[in-house]
């Protein structure tokens, strides 16, 4: 993007792989963006960011345009934290990529993990489904013990021993799967992920025609994904480095979006309730006023 | 009158919470061309002196003037000190940057490690050397800066009969063919009478005595006259008692 | 008197530097120019930092890093000193460990997080590993390095009085060694404050770097500010501290800034 | 014949140690002591090698860190020599700089990566300034002390000769000071390594670090221990080799293992 | 006999490619409380011999035999050698852990000090020392080991007359006192046969020559048996010619 709004000469797009965005990896591996705006003589660049924090962070120094992909969590703490991420569509609802696993085969069910070590990272979707299914259950989060550690460490920790039960996504779940854990439960009925592609404020008001085009590069993704399935899941199993059953589940596992919906406006504000009362926010933002009107339809 | 001009010098150390007087209001003229030799005991401050002399210890009182002196000034150190990643030969060039033509640079050098008969080990490492030879390298570094002041002490401490003798002669060569100032260090009596013009006795850091030596180069040390003035210089000296034990260094020197 | 001043003005050089950058900082946020998501005002980090004082979290924050930081450099110095004396008395197991110390050296201790997960588990023991892995080698190589550099003739003459190993090392090897030891410590030190990060990323729920990754987490640049502020503070402090006791304890060594 | 000999003796001694490590892991693998997914089994981890080998990219990953670690030591030693030189003769500098120095000596590089976004934005720039901050003050500390531990008498004779700056520093600074110099550049090389894992976390799609952080996500951890292996041996080489070649250049210097 | 015996030494040096033969086959014998003087030019070998006696340094060839010498050695070097972290106090203290007795221990130590007039300055360091200074607290160190064989390399190279005559005097009443065995060397001609019971000559990693001094002690510099020795001795030493050049170290002298 660089600090020169007037004139549009390369465009920065984060790239982020797991957990499966599919779509986002076949724009890039047959270089969709880059045809739709060769004739304007614009640049894409593509930046591998994987942590929603860091994207928000590389808006708001002006080095990130379009985030491929962020979890709604991170942009609305952005938002909150007066960085200025605004979502311009839906990207996926990946409920049943997430999930909480145990190792030990005497773990079964929410109500077994009161007064056990859970492994995961704090204040993303993954801590809100803990939270959401042990209210379901009528537990609260004090009748466990949730240790802060990334998805990888959770994971490790896990199947050596260390904790009980981890929160875990994408790869890291299958992986633990096949490591003779088990799925104690995975987001559906809790919670919705919600991942969405996001761009920085200045740059949606600048170049508005930019992020159409943008977002219209990335619906033809969709329909060449959805058209040639074999080979997206070729492209997407060789991408990621996993076999193509592996994919495959990951892919049906994620129901894949273009727009949001109202009920999709209605579970982030349940998200922004859960941040408040979990300290996350300090004060609730409306969701609406991060989405662009180009998320809907 | 030319020459270098120390007029009232102090210059104190504390050691273990004590003040040492190295040099106590020390008054000292050396006109230009003196070959000037410093005797005196160990701890009395001729190092010192040498030290303030060539500005690497600034005096507490007095001044020091350097009149019609301007050329460059060299220095033999007690110690060898040289840099022990440098060949001899290289440690030696350090001293010959004021020559820029390289065949008299090599002509130089040639002829100083002739003189020192060091040529052989020209390109030996100062650990590979006897104590000896260090000494003459830093000899030679000396002569190679060609200098106009000489500072020199104990420059014969380390070195053999012979060795001491032709390095004598050959400092009177160059002392009378240059027309340099030279003072010179020692604590060998004998040899301060054999080089200097005039030999001062130091002592608790102060210039006690003056005796000057009236005798043309190439000395004689069996002469009569020589003898004489070796056991003047010597008596300057010995002023004190002659108790068994050695000369106890300071003590009741602290200022 | 005169003391006094140029303490004072010594003082002040120090902090003429810091000041402008807090000068830049300044003129940065008040003027918004830069996004304050990154930067955040002084109103916002000095509202967040009364916050975290009165309800105590910061220094709770303080007292946990203190002592894993504490912990983890003395336990790397235990090792890393008595090693280096080891290797340079018995070139023989020099030899063997080497190849593994400095393949060690080369390896990001973060990559090696799972490995210690395994190895020491998720409690305290990981995030010392961790500290210990990132200060080992300045101690350890300095100190190495030092005894190797004293003088030979030295090591000659405690010969020649038939010193003790002990001895040897109390009276010649160790003042002989100090300074280049001393800088290895110093370095070790600074790297054991910046390994936090990295160790409060396992499993921790306090911490400095625990605060710093987790307001990172949930935007929260201000507390990321008086994170980064403390660590950086408290380092100098006593980095400063243990030379001024240094100085005092070894009065013949030159140096350092 | 016999020279030849201890040469290979020395490097079966170097490689005891890892030997020795290399049959701990293939008794905890092949026993199936420890969950294959956390220490995996050689065959997988040579498939994966060979895969990698193969399609290029184990390689392109080596290459890209190799620039971002030569380029960010470089770049470190180059700021650091001089600046050491610079705050060796003027003090005053030297008192001007030091809080800052220290300052950062103490804080976490990767706390302070959004800002360093927001200088160098997302790119190599902020990358190699990770990278630098990692390694530059072992080089800069210890050339420092190197050169204030110079015997002040060799500085004298020096003096006497009037030697310029230039050739004190060229004939007797830097020769003295070279051991504690070699010491700080083979900490800073070995934390330059080290520091990838931190550097690559920013926006990168390629390197050793990127390999092992995306490799963790991904659950591949044959790959991510291709990654730390790569790493380490890629440092210990160049360590290795670095080390016969200044002792070729330097050979009066004794020392280090 | 008991005493040390050195037969057919042999001890070589790389110096920049050449090989230098810093002792050739050397053949001696120090017979148990003899004091044996060692003279010979700068870089001859005097300082290797005494540094292989000592055990610093192997020999290539040849066999080095102690009978009936179990006591302790020490060994002045030609360099002070002090620990700069140490007072003068403590890097003489090194030399007296055999002395197990606090009390004795500091008796000794002061007794030394006294006699090398250090008193004043047993707490200084090292650095705050003079050249002179410096070399008597190693030859101090060197007196409170006690030794049954003492080793001296040049111990009196950087003194003043005076504190030299007193220590030369101080040497020999240790030596009568204690019966102990001293190798000395020096390149003063006049102080090897002032002190030696024998002089060996030196020359170029070679023993040259012996010569006994039958002259009891205390000796008199004036005396003319003492002169005609003296005269000997130098005599050996110059046995080449007298070109005005400075004994060309080695250059004829690789193996
Ligand atoms: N840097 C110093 N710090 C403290 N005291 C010093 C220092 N340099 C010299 N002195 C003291 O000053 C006095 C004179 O020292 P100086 O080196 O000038 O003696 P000198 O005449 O050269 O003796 P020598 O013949 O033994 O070399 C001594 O008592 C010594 O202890
Ligand atoms: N470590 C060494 N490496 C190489 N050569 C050496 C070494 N030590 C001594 N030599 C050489 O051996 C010869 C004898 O040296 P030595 O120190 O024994 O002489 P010396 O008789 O003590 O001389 P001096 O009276 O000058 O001290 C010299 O030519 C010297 O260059
Ligand atoms: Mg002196
Ligand atoms: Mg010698």
């Amino acid at each position: 993007g660089g600090s020169k709004e007037d004139s549009l000469k390369t465009i920065d797009v984060s790239y982020v792989k797991s957990p499966f965005n599919l779509p986002l990896i076949l724009m890039k591996e047959k270089g969709m963006l880059e045809e739709a705006f060769a004739d304007e003589g614009v640049k894409v660049a593509y930046h591998e960011i994987t942590s929603g924090a860091k994207q928000a962070e590389a808006m708001a120094a002006d080095s990130l345009d379009i985030g491929g992909v962020m979890n709604t969590t991170s942009v609305l703490l952005a938002r909150s934290a007066g960085n200025d991420v605004r979502i311009i569509a839906g990207f996926s609802r990946p409920v049943d990529v997430f999930a909480i696993v145990a190792m030990d085969p005497g773990i079964t069910s929410i109500a077994d993990l009161k007064g056990k070590k859970v492994g995961g990272p704090k204040g993303t979707v993954l801590h809100q489904l803990l939270a959401a299914a042990l209210d379901a259950k009528g537990y609260g989060m004090n009748d466990v013990d949730l240790l802060e550690m990334g998805l990888p460490q959770a994971s490790t920790a896990m199947l050596s021993g260390q904790i009980d039960a981890a929160l875990l996504a994408g790869s890291l779940l299958i992986q633990a799967q096949k490591s003779g854990a088990h799925v104690i439960t995975t987001a559906k009925g809790y919670v919705t992920p919600k991942l969405v592609i996001a761009a920085r404020g200045k740059f949606l008001d600048e170049h508005p025609e930019a992020v159409e085009r943008y977002l219209e590069v990335h619906r033809s993704a969709m329909a060449w994904m959805e058209a040639n399935l074999d080979e997206a899941l070729e492209i997407g199993a060789r991408e990621q480095g996993i076999s193509v059953e592996d994919a495959a589940k990951l892919y049906h596992w994620t129901q894949y979006i273009t727009a949001l919906t109202e009920e999709d406006v209605k579970t982030m504000e349940d998200d922004v309730t859960f941040m408040v009362e979990n300290g996350m926010l300090r004060e609730a933002v409306d969701p609406r006023s991060c989405i662009s009107d180009t998320a809907f339809e | 009158m030319e020459g270098v001009l120390l007029s009232n010098i102090s210059k104190r150390f504390q050691v273990d919470g004590r003040t040492i007087g190295a040099l106590k209001r020390v008054k000292l003229s050396v006109p230009k061309g003196a070959f000037v030799s410093i005797v005196g005991y160990s701890g009395c401050g001729k190092t010192t002196l040498l030290n303030v002399i060539m500005g690497l210890q600034h005096s507490d009182e007095g001044s020091l003037f350097f009149d019609g002196m301007d050329g460059r000034t060299a220095m033999v150190f007690q110690e060898p000190r040289l840099v022990a990643a440098l060949s001899v030969e290289k440690n030696m060039a350090l001293a010959l940057k004021h020559e820029k033509n390289p065949a008299r640079k090599e002509m130089v050098l040639d002829h100083t490690l002739e003189v020192l008969g060091l040529t052989a080990f020209r390109k030996a490492l100062p650990c590979q050397l006897s104590g000896g030879m260090a000494q003459r390298v830093a000899l030679g570094r000396a002569l190679c800066r060609e200098p106009e002041l000489l500072l020199m002490d104990e420059p014969f401490g380390a070195l053999d009969a012979l060795n001491r003798k032709r390095l004598q002669e050959e400092l009177v060569r160059i002392y009378l063919d240059r027309e340099i100032t030279i003072l010179f260090v020692t604590h060998d009596v004998a040899e301060a009478v054999l080089l200097g013009r005039k030999v001062c006795v130091m002592d608790q850091g102060e210039v006690r005595l003056e005796i000057p030596v009236p005798l043309a180069y190439p000395r004689n040390p069996g002469s009569a006259e020589f003898i004489s003035l070796r056991e003047k210089v010597l008596e300057a000296i010995l002023r004190e008692d002659g108790s068994v034990l050695p000369h106890q260094t300071t003590e009741s020197r602290s200022v | 008197m005169k003391e006094h001043e140029t303490h004072f003005g010594r003082a002040a050089k120090r902090l003429l530097l810091p000041a402008m950058v807090l000068c830049a900082y300044l003129i940065v946020t008040l003027t918004g120019w830069v996004n304050p998501y990154l930067i955040p005002p002084p109103g916002q980090i000095g509202q967040a930092f009364i916050s975290m004082l009165l309800d105590g979290s910061l220094v709770m924050h303080i007292l946990i890093s203190l002592r894993r930081v504490f912990l983890g450099f003395f336990l790397a110095a235990g090792i890393a000193l008595p090693l280096a004396l080891l290797c340079y008395f018995f070139p023989l197991l020099s030899e063997y460990c080497s190849g593994l110390l400095h393949f060690l050296r080369n390896t990001p201790p973060l990559a090696m997080v799972p490995l210690l997960i395994l190895w020491f588990g998720i409690g305290e023991g990981s995030k010392l590993a961790l500290i210990v892995l990132a200060c080992f080698f300045p101690i350890f190589l300095n100190t190495l390095n030092g005894l190797q550099q004293v003088d030979h003739r030295l090591l000659e003459m405690g010969e020649t009085l038939e010193l003790s190993r002990k001895e040897q090392t109390l009276h010649i090897l160790f003042p002989e060694a100090l300074p280049s030891m001393l800088t290895g410590l110093r370095l070790g030190f600074g790297y054991s404050w910046r390994a936090l990060i990295g160790a409060e990323m396992i499993a921790a729920s306090s911490g400095l770097g625990y605060l710093i990754l987790d307001a990172e987490l949930l935007a929260r640049t201000d507390k990321v500010f008086i994170g980064i502020l403390s660590i950086g503070s408290l380092g100098l402090l006593m980095d400063y501290c243990s030379m001024k006791g240094l100085e005092k304890a070894f009065p013949w060594i030159r140096g350092q800034v």
